[in-house]
């Protein structure tokens, strides 16, 4: 599998990300700097890292959302690649508009790293088809600002279109519906705050299912 | 004000003594150069003698570590030590202290300390991955100490958290001889090619020296003076501008640097941390031999009209010096530019001794580099004080005849004994994906993916005990090392090298340089008997408001590596059919113990001398059990003696369990249960391993006794004799536990 | 010249900043404060000719950046 | 009765925030932007009778709480 990491100032789970599917998932993986212009159309994942881009200055993501990678990266989306985003990446995916609502400041307003339990909320392809639906699965999640908000509607659409993936089973921030992850509606584009690659070797191993969710449909047309 | 002052009027004795030089010193000055400084060279002594920078009282003292071995690449002297863990491969870590500035602003104070200890270790080329934190609060009741610990344990947490080093272990404490003084210590640990060190050396005469990363402002003009005078309560007005950390930048500064050291740019590199500009441009200088030519109007600012004098002494965060060939100053431009930063040629290495800086058309500063570095040391008086034997004095009756229930609720309800969570959770851990076992454990272990030569893992912990260091200093060394070196064992490591923050008094009190003199030989002592080295350190005197010290403190950052695929121990409970044996002495004194403070109100008792070749074989029996492949669970004992360490076991436990201690028969049930001698670790097993198990320690020479069980009854009970003496429900002592630094946080 | 830009989070959103506040308010001794809502002040210092540019360009700047509209609303004043 | 905030931190301490934010609206094709700095808005709810009381106890709230008078610099006014 032909993967992508993007980095941009300020990510530091770029890394992990690169380490974890080139190490532990054996795909190749393309360092990406958030300046370079390209198609990505070569690549079966594109993965937008956790960190603090631009500092989490003004708003988690807001910045690095008008980078001129993401150019790319909306084309790509919209032509059905894939797309990842993790932590901050999910942060930034909301800020470009490549997924609905937005993330803020958790509710108890402090940062936090620790090992929750998701709900797997739906099973579909190309995500979490390695989950039956209401399995657990046990990611860490470090972050200050994965309150993920949405208004009523857009949540009843959510539900409707089976676009929640996982849910917390005990909510650590405030997120609408227990929300922490979610795809968009064609179903290529998914972020979530909890680290799938910080549950790949160390701690719990579910984030191999969602690298071999993906890995099992090898490469989009596109 | 000083500002005001022209760069080249001639400083007076009388400025000097103003801006915290001494009579003698001055006068060391004028002598030295044949002429009064000019007011931006005063600038420069005030720094560079101030106790921060010079190390004046402490350093004939930190001359007795022991600082060599086979595996030390670099000791103390650069950024950061250097200690080669094998395949080519090795880690740099130091410790730092920021004490005053984070109490002065805990947020910013905090997260500066981080900064500035991150920039120590990627300076030699390492890239960090961990860090830890000491933090030393006052007492809990003072109306100021929620906000110092939230703004403290935010600073640090947002710091590591933006920069993407996670922190991994630390201790957090509280007493009153840090209300006005708390202690914030942090530690960062980088990882290098061992070949690949870079030194803060300026070398090659023409080569540029070149600035790098943010712009300078007038923060913390005069932060290493600052830092090296006591406060008066008064005084807590009278601040200088506070330095702000940018932690974004940090990471841009990181990975360039990092960026240009792999392409073979930079011959000498140096942050610019206490004493900015000028510590960096003369200690450059005074490694390599050399001298500079500095242009101060070329230094990138961030506000007009900068005088030399602040130009010199700002310590705006996240900037570097460095030395580079000529050839390679378009090469370094475009890394920077890369990443968002700026770079500037600044000056030129010359030849001869000494550094000169220009700015607006008038040399401003000519000085050698030999005054600047080394300052006239201080002798300072020694003299223990004269109450030990009362503070010594244990009124052991009295404890007999306190109730044990009494005695129990006196240790749990102290408030060091609490659930670390509401700290720990704060900071990211596992940013780096390589923390194995972290802010819950005994020691935290980070996996080396890098390394893929062999399967090794590194071990990390930073300790001390101020109650015991209060009572002896000098077992309070002993126990600072002792007891990371035990919380290591934990977790199978060997100990290879150690740093150390040596927080005291003012050195201008002969109690607290006897202090200071004891801990520092305690230190060495523990060192030369487990045979690790001292490779980097830091003394922060002066922690003292109106005449009052804190208690002495040196806190001690311990690495160990653990070579090998075994599983680690766990450090707690895993089973609820379980047998506990104490490994170490049955009973151990109560000198300077947490049941002692709490009963009499004061510290006292004196502390038990540890026997450092018991815990040197202590050490080493625990690597051999980690290798036997049984699992267990092992929990060192420290703190609120073998109770609390169970209790810990308990409440940390995966699954529900129930703990029953007995105490063997003829030992005494308080050093059994509350004393807090070392070397002592618990361990858990499956019964049937026993006869295994026993064996190996008791061929190391350690004393075992099995002295409990875990069940499923959910409670806690305590035997005596066959007879039950305390029976309680462990839910009812954890939620107090858990509890307990949850109203420091609303 | 200069721009001021104000955001505040949307009625809708949970203020959780305010909502401590509001209450840490009434603990320290200001019993009568019913609510408070926290939000971000920006000011901006511009290059801009003419008011009417600088108008312009900072409307822009805060739907393209300085406020999302998924969850904020901002204002703003322009001074010479 | 309402009050409305204004906290930044002083003119002489480093705002990196605002650095960055103006580095980044000049990247993304506001050119003209010189620098920025950001602070907090607070709008607070009163339950106080008059101006005078209000102003009083506002000016309290934001020596106690609402700023950091190591870094930061407060203003604020009253509206009925
Ligand atoms: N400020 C802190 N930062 C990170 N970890 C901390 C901090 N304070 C405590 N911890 C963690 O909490 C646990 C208990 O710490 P401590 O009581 O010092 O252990 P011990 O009694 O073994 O010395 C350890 O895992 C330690 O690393
Ligand atoms: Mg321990």
């Amino acid at each position: 599998m032909n993967t992508a990491v993007v980095t941009f100032p300020g990510s530091n789970c770029d890394d992990d990300a690169r380490d974890t599917l080139a190490r532990v998932m054996e795909c190749s993986v393309k360092a990406v700097w958030h300046k370079d212009r390209l198609s990505f159309s070569d690549f079966d994942l594109v993965v937008l890292p956790g960190g603090f881009s631009y500092g989490d200055y003004l708003r988690c993501g807001a910045m690095a959302s008008l980078s001129p990678v993401m150019e790319g990266i909306k084309e790509f989306a919209a032509k059905g690649g894939r797309v990842l985003g993790i932590c901050n990446g999910f942060q930034i995916l909301c800020e470009a508009g490549l997924l609905p609502g937005a993330l803020t400041i958790n509710a108890g307003q402090k940062f936090i790293c620790k090992d929750v339990s998701l709900k797997v909320e739906n099973s579909v392809a190309p995500w979490t088809c390695e989950w039956k639906v209401a399995e657990k699965a046990v990611f860490p999640i470090a972050h200050g600002d994965g309150r993920y908000w949405i208004d009523e509607a857009g949540l009843a659409k959510l539900k409707s279109q089976n676009q929640i993936l996982f849910t917390y089973l005990e909510n650590p921030n405030g997120s609408t519906g227990d929300i922490a992850g979610i795809r968009n509606e064609q179903g290529n584009v998914f972020g979530l705050m909890p680290h799938p690659e910080r549950a790949s070797e160390l701690r719990s191993r579910d984030g191999l299912k969602l690298w071999k969710s993906i890995r099992s449909l090898g490469k989009v047309a596109s | 004000m000083s500002a005001r002052i022209d760069d080249l009027e001639v400083a007076t004795l009388k400025t000097a003594l103003s801006l915290g030089l001494s009579a003698e010193e001055y006068q060391h000055v004028c002598r030295k150069l044949e002429r009064p400084p000019v007011f931006a060279e005063l600038g420069v002594f005030c720094a560079m003698f101030s106790e921060h920078c010079s190390y004046k009282s402490s350093k004939k003292f930190l001359k007795r570590f022991p600082t060599t071995g086979k595996r030390v690449v670099q000791g103390p002297g650069e950024n950061a030590g250097v200690l080669d863990i094998g395949d080519g491969w090795a880690v740099a870590f130091k410790m730092e202290s920021h004490n005053h500035p984070s109490f002065i602003e805990p947020f910013q104070g905090a997260a500066t300390g981080v900064g500035g200890i991150m920039r120590d270790v990627f300076t030699m080329g390492a890239r960090p991955i961990a860090s830890m934190d000491c933090l030393f609060f006052g007492s809990p009741e003072w109306e100021r100490t929620p906000s110092i610990v939230r703004g403290v344990v935010h600073g640090v947490g947002h710091y590591g958290n933006c920069v993407g080093v996670p922190t991994v272990a630390g201790q957090t404490l509280f007493h009153p001889c840090y209300t006005r003084n708390p202690l914030v210590n942090a530690f960062t640990l980088g990882l290098l090619r061992k070949d690949e060190v870079f030194l803060g050396s300026a070398s090659g005469l023409g080569n540029p020296v070149v600035y790098v990363g943010s712009k300078t402002g007038r923060d913390g003009v005069h932060g290493a003076t600052m830092s090296s005078r006591e406060f008066s309560t008064e005084g807590e007005l009278d601040r200088p501008t506070v330095q702000v950390g940018d932690p974004f930048t940090e990471k841009l500064l990181l990975e360039a640097t990092l960026e240009a050291m792999q392409a073979g740019l930079i011959i000498g590199i140096q942050d610019m941390g206490a004493a900015g500009l000028t510590s960096s441009s003369f200690e450059m200088a005074y490694r390599a031999g050399t001298g500079l030519r500095v242009d101060l109007d070329k230094v990138p600012t961030r506000e007009p009209d900068l005088s030399a004098y602040e130009l010199l002494l700002s310590e705006s965060q996240e900037r570097m010096l460095l030395v580079a060939l000529p050839e390679h100053v378009e090469g370094l431009k475009k890394i920077f530019d890369k990443w968002d930063l700026h770079s500037e040629v600044i000056g030129e290495v010359v030849e001869g001794r000494s550094v000169k800086m220009f700015h607006k058309g008038r040399l401003v500063v000519d000085l050698p580099v030999e005054l600047v570095t080394d300052p006239p040391m201080a002798d300072r008086a020694v003299a223990a004080p004269g109450d030990l034997k009362q503070r010594w004095f244990l009124d052991r009756n009295r404890l007999l005849s306190t109730p044990l229930a009494d005695k129990i609720a006196a240790v749990i309800t102290d408030f060091n004994f609490a659930d670390p969570a509401r700290v720990v959770e704060q900071y990211d851990s596992m940013v780096g994906n390589r923390t194995e076992s972290g802010t819950f454990d005994d020691a935290a272990v980070l996996r080396l993916r890098d390394v893929k030569e062999r399967q090794v893992r590194l071990a990390l912990k930073a300790d001390c005990n101020p109650r015991v260091c209060w009572l002896s200093p000098r077992e309070g060394g002993r126990r600072s090392v002792a007891e990371c070196a035990l919380n290591l064992a934990t977790q199978g490591a060997e100990p290879i090298g150690i740093t150390d923050c040596l927080n005291f008094g003012s050195p201008e009190n002969p109690e607290v340089m006897w202090q200071f003199e004891e801990a520092v030989e305690g230190i060495s002592e523990a060192c030369r008997a487990l045979k690790v080295p001292v490779i980097s350190g830091n003394v922060s005197f002066y922690n003292e408001t109106d005449g009052n010290p804190i208690y002495p403190s040196p806190v001690v950052g311990m690495v160990g590596l653990i070579e090998g695929p075994e599983k680690l121990a766990m450090n707690s409970f895993y089973s609820s059919d379980l047998e506990i044996g104490l490994l170490g002495p049955v009973e151990a004194g109560l000198g300077g113990s947490v049941l002692a403070s709490r009963v009499f109100k004061r510290e006292c008792g004196q502390p038990d001398d540890t026997d450092l070749s018991m815990v040197d074989r202590m050490v080493k029996l625990c690597q051999r059990l980690r290798q036997a492949k049984t699992e267990m669970a092992l929990h060192d004992v420290s703190d609120g003696g073998v109770l609390s360490a169970g209790l810990e076991m308990a409440f940390r436990s995966k699954v529900p369990v129930g703990l029953e201690l007995a105490c063997p028969p003829g030992a005494d049930l308080d050093r059994f249960l509350f004393g807090e001698g070392l070397p002592r670790i618990l361990i858990a097993y499956e019964p049937s391993e026993r006869v295994g198990i026993e064996s190996m320690v008791t061929q190391s020479g350690i004393p075992f006794h099995v002295i409990g069980t875990t069940n499923d009854s959910e409670a806690f009970k305590l035997r005596q004799g066959g007879a039950s003496v305390y029976l309680s429900k462990l839910a009812d002592l954890k939620k107090p536990w858990a509890d307990r630094w949850a109203g420091l946080f609303n | 010249m200069k721009a001021r830009v104000t955001v505040f989070c949307k009625e809708a959103v949970f203020d959780p900043q305010g909502h401590t506040l509001a209450q840490s308010l009434r603990q320290v001794g200001f019993p009568s404060v019913k609510g408070a809502r926290v939000g971000k002040i920006i000011d901006i210092e511009l290059g801009s000719n003419s008011v009417a540019d600088a108008r312009a360009s900072v409307q822009q700047m805060c739907e393209k950046l300085l406020a999302n509209p998924v969850i904020e609303s901002f204002s703003f004043e322009i001074k010479e």
